[in-house]
């Protein structure tokens, strides 16, 4: 699923991958891939992943992990980095998820009672990157879907999220609900119909794998 | 990865700017005024332009050419004391002029470039700047909304740009171009100096390459960017 | 003419913080944060702070030291997620906890820096970070109203200083540190290294040396300062 | 006047002049006098003035004039210019004047239907600068007091305006009005009062001269 979320960054864009799985997807891009990779914490052009022992200690992303830089990299504070977000100059932005509705909304960032670390600047990217898609398993580890017609918790950003893309499939969000565009290898459409907590438009066609 | 390459031509560059469109342009005074793409934007010919710029340069020189060539319609300024041409264009009624203090012209730029929606600020309460802007109270306090300004295309002037089009700027140069180069749809930089990927290190860019969209690389500095004698 | 030196003792820069007040210290996990200033707060022991800042750092390191030593009345921050003592301590209601987006907390203070009373924006509008704010109207569209946020004291750590406090930074150390070094009545900076005047060149200036009122040399770089292993 | 004006300058202050008059003030500054001049087009540490032949064409004042930088001296865009100034950073001003009243209110930017370039910087120069004072003629072209008990012009800011200094005198506004505090050789404290359009409260001792 990573490699196939991989395959939706287009060549130029500037894009931001959220902490988690979204970045791994770096991992799948070809070393002369042209693409911006911007990171809150006040870099565009972020290299490869640094190992301890050659990492710089003024060099993370926002999830604290160690990077380089390329050619053309840019250093910037942090209102710089999120004019670039909120002026609508991040083509693209990768964020995990507890829950996405029927209607894009976005719940990512607190579970009252349980998990409340601060959005910090999740909300913004889910609001303002001109495309959001949403890289997540299919269900939670209770086994409950991720995918629901209504989020039951506080949201991050209201009708925000277009693709998403699980374990089991690749799904849209359109005006008419959740959509199936693929299947992961294996994966039954039934599955991914009874693994969603939503009505899914299935396609007329076979749907394609990944 | 890589970073995209943006330069490109002068017509490239121009091109795709429209009548009635929002042209920033950086600058106050000669220094950071893109004097070559404001010859091409006089060239191109777009018309009923609303520009934001600082100042109206002195007369024949910098914007005056737009202002000359009719090609303005509105300008958003702080101050035309230079260019008694643009004076007499604002008398007459032939454009029609908006000013702002300066420092409040530069956030509402940088606001539209932060994707905000308006910066509240004391400034001009209780004078006629004041007149007819919406007030706000905050714990007590009256403060002006004073709008985020957006526009179609910002013409940029940069001492060096990369590919990717980081900036650098030198000197007074710098202005009002940093911020206007995050706030248009379309940023078009012309540059003394385009150099390959990393010639300009990561700490010293001053508008990161994001921003921008077509880098011109000046072949030439005309005679309007030397030292003016008056 | 020449420009004032602002260099001190450690000593001198951290005098006359008092009980209650708000401190900015800079930094974005590591990165920019001011190990050495905050250790110098400990052991100065002024009470019930107002902190703001990004993260809250790790257990044990950077301002977990004031958490620690109960000095932390209230904290105004994004994200704590590193850092399992002070959520522990704001579950416990040990210290109050404002969350705020990353980067509206960067635009009210850059907001309180550049002597602003707010700025308008649309970020978290329909979801319950929008909870209590005050709302405006403007063109049909509501916006929340984010205050401007300045400080008594704001601890800033820089890659160089010169002797007046015009500042550089590295890396991504740079964060919140040149918004912070604006917003602050008084402004106290460490720099790995102090440079004489002109040490900085011009153009190459991250926080103009106005805004700091005291530099301090770091000696030596502790451990807080190195890469972490996890 | 200009000489007098420059001793208004403590050690260590940051200070912005304003175009004209003001701009002298640095020529009766000493070369190792601890200041920071700042101009709002983006400079902080003004150094000397230079002639065409020796100036750099990046390299202006706010007035348009050729300048130098002293090391340590900063570049910065316009934003962080007027954060500056708004934030409470410059010490003091010095502003040239069209009218100052009785409580301070100054107006030097626009006289209707004769001259209205716009405000450039005053604005924010005049509300936010921690001391204000201005240097003037003490009386118009016509020979009009510019010392009035109102202002006929529009405001540049209300209430700014600490202390005035003029050809004639130095004069301090004051919760009771203007009050003379020294005048120049060779004027006499009834002059003074006679060239100034509103009550001038006079020093119980002997006036001080300049």
């Amino acid at each position: 699923m990573v490699a196939r979320a991989a395959r939706e960054i287009a060549p130029g864009m500037v894009v931001n991958l959220g902490i988690g799985l979204p970045t791994q997807v770096v991992n799948h891009l070809a070393s002369d891939f042209p693409v911006c990779l911007h990171t809150e914490n006040g870099l565009t052009g972020i290299g490869p992943a640094k190992g301890y022992d050659t990492a710089d200690r003024n060099l993370i992303d926002a999830g604290g992990a160690y990077v380089s830089t390329v050619p053309g990299s840019a250093f910037f504070d942090s209102a710089t980095s999120f004019a670039i977000v909120r002026s609508g100059r991040l083509d693209l932005t990768m964020l995990g998820a507890f829950e996405v509705s029927a209607t894009g909304d976005l719940a990512n960032w607190k579970i009252p009672g349980k998990f409340s670390p601060g959005a910090g600047g999740g909300i913004e990217l889910a609001q303002k990157a001109r495309r959001v898609v949403v890289l997540t398993s299919h269900m939670d580890r209770a086994g409950n879907p991720k995918l629901k017609q209504a989020c039951a918790l506080p949201l991050t950003a209201r009708g925000c999220v277009e693709r998403i893309f699980t374990d089991m499939a690749v799904i849209d969000v359109t005006p008419r609900g959740f959509a199936l565009i693929e299947t992961a290898e294996g994966i039954s459409t039934a599955e991914v119909v009874r693994a969603t907590g939503a009505p899914l438009i299935l396609p007329d066609a076979a749907v394609p794998t990944f | 990865m890589r970073l995209p390459d943006k330069t490109c031509t002068m017509e490239e560059a121009i091109f795709g700017i429209r009548d009635g469109d929002t042209v920033m342009i950086g600058g106050f005074g000669v220094p950071g005024t893109p004097m070559t793409l404001i010859r091409a934007l006089v060239d191109h010919g777009a018309r009923d332009l609303t520009l934001i710029k600082n100042d109206a340069n002195e007369p024949g020189m910098g914007i005056d050419h737009l202002l000359q060539s009719g090609q303005v319609a509105r300008l958003i300024t702080t101050h035309l004391g230079l260019n008694s041409h643009a004076i007499g264009l604002m008398n007459s009624g032939a454009i029609q002029v908006e000013f702002n203090a300066q420092g409040i012209l530069a956030e509402r730029i940088r606001a539209g470039g932060a994707g905000l929606g308006a910066v509240l600020s004391d400034i001009g309460i209780g004078t006629e700047l004041a007149a007819g802007k919406q007030v706000v109270e905050m714990n007590g306090s009256p403060y002006l909304v004073e709008p985020a300004l957006r526009a179609d295309v910002a013409l940029i002037h940069a001492d060096r740009a990369d590919l990717f089009g980081n900036l650098a700027y030198v000197g007074t140069a710098q202005n009002f171009n940093p911020l206007m180069a995050m706030a248009a749809r379309r940023v078009i930089v012309e540059a003394e100096a385009v150099l390959p990927l990393g010639g300009i290190a990561a700490n010293d860019v001053h508008t990161p390459g994001v921003f921008v969209d077509h880098v011109v690389e000046l072949e030439t500095l005309s005679k309007e960017y030397a030292v003016v004698q008056r």
